[in-house]
């Protein structure tokens, strides 16, 4: 087993991975900007290395210094969390030069799951339904003729892209030919890359993952799957599983899929593969090479820890005893709480008792700072169903007590009130039509 | 509600005591709020036995500056085992020219002086793991 | 609300002893806050409707003094729906003689003056469901 | 369903009992002496009434104050909780003679459980094995033949007792001789009945008990065991389930017995039969008539809400889905956290992630009086087994941060990790040869 791990991040993913060390009797190192040197994941670590000033570019995102730090500490594993550098290959590659694990899948594997071109190649070469899309690259040239075989609308996506960035929808030959300059563009800009491509653009579909724990060595277990619909611009606010939309038989049948695809990619480490369900039926969109925010929605129907499982796997010891078929028990939600604005936490009190969990690294005193991710706190829930689920999630949201900070809570409340919530019927345009159409 | 009443109010507000303040009216809404000055309770407690203190832990006195470490490497007073150190206390070192040696991922990256200056005090000790920030030399500018 | 008034409330509040406050007027919003002296953070927001307010909102003046409730129960100020009040503002209350009734259980306890009084107010509004400590009138000692 | 419930206890376990009536819309009115005024169930719940001054028999004790506070307020039912009125026959009585629904067993059933004697005649009519023991009443002229039946050492205890108040144990006749008027006039004291009655003392059992739902027409689901051994004078300090004293086929017996004496008794609601495990036998001790401090080991296991369960059962509802068998999975444990001193909360922290529960009434700022119980949180785990329990309550009970008042957090990490605690080779005296010995 890893003796000792470097956490390349903050929040409470660190205070996630620092808690499951614990009890594997792992050492835990934890790298900080300045501005989180007081936080909670600085004072639970075994030990922790100031790596930078505030922006991250110059902190969570300098690998020398990280890289220096899990050397000089005498680690010989990296874990790099949620965002920043957690799928980047060639700090992968960085980490496995030092002589260090890195905590996740090959560089190579992240290289070409990277390329969401080559993704989808893979996808496709083992029958795994994808979205109707251009293949490969287009520019101003092809761009039209591929459209017109793919169906209007069409969604413009960088090959490097992901979260969101710099995707463009067009309804129309003149808008598709205005926009794609404009994409490449902002490719390149953001991604150094500027090969864009075209998908079919679904109105408001369904967004559900595959969350599959592999050993590198082709075989694969499936923890189930997350219903990731409820989002506001691209960004994920309520998790839950099982999903409402998929059918026992398109459940299956997904899992199947992912799990194939995880063993042809000779997959090692927690991933997750996305599909777009929409009329009737779902398409490959993306993997995501790395642990994911909303992994607590598996552990609790699952009842495995997944950081956990992450470090086993990276230790060379494979599956263990999660290699045995995995059935998911129950009913879990998240709901992400996302403070609006920096400042000091002047008042904290967690949710807690039945069925409750609550993932932060808030406590009364704590900062906020403004130059990462808003996300303070995860709230998750278990139940017996959805129903006794949403009750739960409300009374936990309820007895949530942030002051000084304002935070989206009240918002979360709103979806989970809102009758197109409750009674399932909706796509990835939920928070749009109960937030942004009233305006 | 106009400017100038918004702008006295914050006058208000800013020479008392508050420490936030909300207003509205009708479609007008104000949020006033002052700088927190309560100070990050706690210090990092988890450094590990030979990683030196980071900045905070060490005060200048008046006309003195600490010169902190860039990097997270090890702290080498000089280029090699057997030379002397670049510094020493009463040293006086050139701008551009080196005050130690930082070692990280088998590269020796040298930390020269910024301004030419006296060195008071070497504060961390050679071979540690230095941090971003940690305080290595108290110098005096000449 | 105009500046002036808010300006006015302001300086009241700073001087007072309250951590925050806040104010609503129609559709006019006031909200103000002390740095933090981190009194107890929270008053308890959850008493019901028709229940009335605990003792420690209600100060008395100098030489005055609250007669609060001694048991959960009904208060009524006279002994019967249609007969006259045991205590008005003004009316004296000989020590031993009633002051109210206060309902609980079906059964019908007097509440009695403990030493000579007049009443210069009656606090808990007739019919009210009062607690342990809840302000019933404020009396002057005569 | 009950549509507003009073609860007139305090502390977490009135922070429990209103997380269950918000998800099950009930509403809950809390009373509170001035002490708790601004304690976290006050804020809590929908309404609040202060019922008396800091002592107990003058607020939580004043039943006249608590069954007006119910009416007034227009509740219809009373909650006892834990510990005050809870086993108070005369109070279940004073509820239902107000036209209110007492959640809890019926006055009667109070009344005989209470009753020791009759309680062990009950089980032993039902041939539950009991304790060899005097079978009734003693006095000082014939405790000294009964003693020599059931065999020194033996313990003098009150008919009317509980909760280890007023035993006395006695290895011989000279100590059973000079023993038992004192603890008659101890009886009377504490009791107001002198009824004294002998039974075998084991020297140091493993304290065992199954918890039951039960809906007052004969139909009993047993929750499984939880093992209370270790406890510091009669005080359970850790629960776990499943115990580890048990045989399979002991269990079932167990159980079994359990089941027959509330299906005998007609019990209606939650209640938990206690039993000695010694010398490779078990014995009937006594049963509890109410919920107690550590249900949550048996939610954990077994997914059940207990107290939504109580108010089912109280609204008429019955067994509902528990009805069917209740096979509990893993493995779960409590550390009890006991403040050692009254005043203010200056920082608090409670653990989290993942298989942690906290149930407390704890926050930075909460006030600790010194008028009452000393519990100020639960700390739960559950895991797969034993050994992975430990390490996560360990973990947990580490992450724990409790800042202006002292408690025996420390203690409860030395109990876990001494080696006769991790081995299980211990019984009721672990405390005592652990801290106690030394001195």
């Amino acid at each position: 087993m890893i003796s000792s791990l470097l956490i390349a991040n903050r929040g409470e993913i660190a205070v996630r991975i620092i808690r499951t060390c614990r009890e594997l009797g792992v050492r835990s190192v934890v790298v900080h900007s300045t501005a989180d040197a007081g936080s909670l994941p600085v004072r639970m670590a075994d030990s922790a290395i100031c790596i930078g000033p505030p922006l991250a570019k110059d902190s969570y995102l300098n690998v020398p210094n990280i890289i220096a730090s899990a050397v000089l500490s005498r680690c010989d594993a990296v874990h790099p969390g949620v965002g920043f550098l957690a799928e980047n290959a060639d700090f992968a590659r960085s980490v496995t030069e030092a002589g260090l694990i890195f905590v996740g899948p090959a560089a190579e594997t992240i290289d070409l799951l990277g390329d969401k071109i080559r993704a989808r190649a893979t996808a496709t070469s083992l029958s795994v339904p994808c979205t109707p899309g251009s293949g490969g690259a287009v520019d101003e040239s092809t761009a039209a003729e591929a459209a017109g075989t793919i169906g209007y609308p069409v969604i413009i996506k960088a090959a490097a892209g992901g979260g969101g960035k710099g995707m463009r929808i067009a309804r129309n030959e003149a808008e598709l030919l205005a926009s794609v300059p404009i994409a490449k563009r902002e490719a390149k800009a953001s991604f150094a890359d500027d090969t864009v491509y075209l998908e079919h653009y679904f109105e408001s579909p369904r967004h559900v993952e595959i969350q599959l724990l592999a050993d590198g060595a082709g075989n694969v277990v499936s923890l189930g799957e997350r219903d990731c619909t409820v989002q506001k611009n691209h960004q994920k606010l309520i998790e839950e599983s099982p999903s409402g939309a998929l059918s026992g038989e398109m459940r299956t049948a997904m899992e199947t899929d992912a799990v194939r695809l995880f063993r042809e990619l000779k997959y090692s480490g927690a991933g997750t593969v996305e599909f777009l369900v929409a009329e009737g039926r779902y398409f490959f969109m993306e993997v995501n090479a790395r642990v994911q925010v909303e992994h607590p929605v598996s552990e609790l129907r699952s009842g495995i820890d997944i950081i956990a499982a992450q470090l086993r796997i990276a230790s060379g010891d494979g599956l263990g005893s999660t290699a045995e078929r995995v059935v998911p028990a129950g009913y879990a939600m998240e709901c992400r709480i996302n403070a609006l604005e920096a400042g000091t936490v002047t008042g904290f009190t967690p949710p807690g008792g039945f069925g409750v969990r609550c993932d932060t690294h808030m406590e009364t005193g704590a900062m906020v700072p403004p130059y990462y991710d808003s996300l303070i706190a995860k709230v998750l829930v278990s139940a017996s169903d959805r129903a006794e689920g949403l009750v739960r999630m409300k009374r936990a949201l309820g007895e949530l007590r942030i002051e000084g900070v304002r935070t989206n809570r009240d918002e979360q409340l709103a979806i989970l009130d809102s009758p197109i919530f409750r009674k399932g019927e909706y796509g990835t345009e939920l928070y749009r039509r109960l937030f942004e159409e009233k305006k | 509600m106009e400017l100038k009443d918004i702008e006295a109010l914050i006058r208000i507000f800013e020479k008392g005591s508050l420490a936030e303040m909300r207003l509205r009216e009708g479609d007008f809404a104000l949020s006033l709020k002052k700088t927190s000055s309560r100070a990050p309770e706690r210090q990092a407690e988890t450094i590990a036995g030979t990683v030196a203190e980071p900045a905070p832990a060490v005060k200048a006195e008046a006309g003195e500056e600490i010169v902190t470490s860039p990097i997270v490497g090890t702290f080498y007073r000089a280029p090699a085992p057997d030379a002397p150190p670049f510094a020493q206390p009463g040293s006086v070192i050139r701008a551009g020219k080196p005050l130690c040696v930082l070692e990280a991922m088998k590269s020796m990256n040298q930390l020269d002086a910024e301004f030419d200056c006296e060195v008071l005090r070497v504060i961390a000790e050679n071979g540690a793991l230095v941090q971003f920030g940690t305080p290595l030399f108290e110098v005096r500018r000449v």
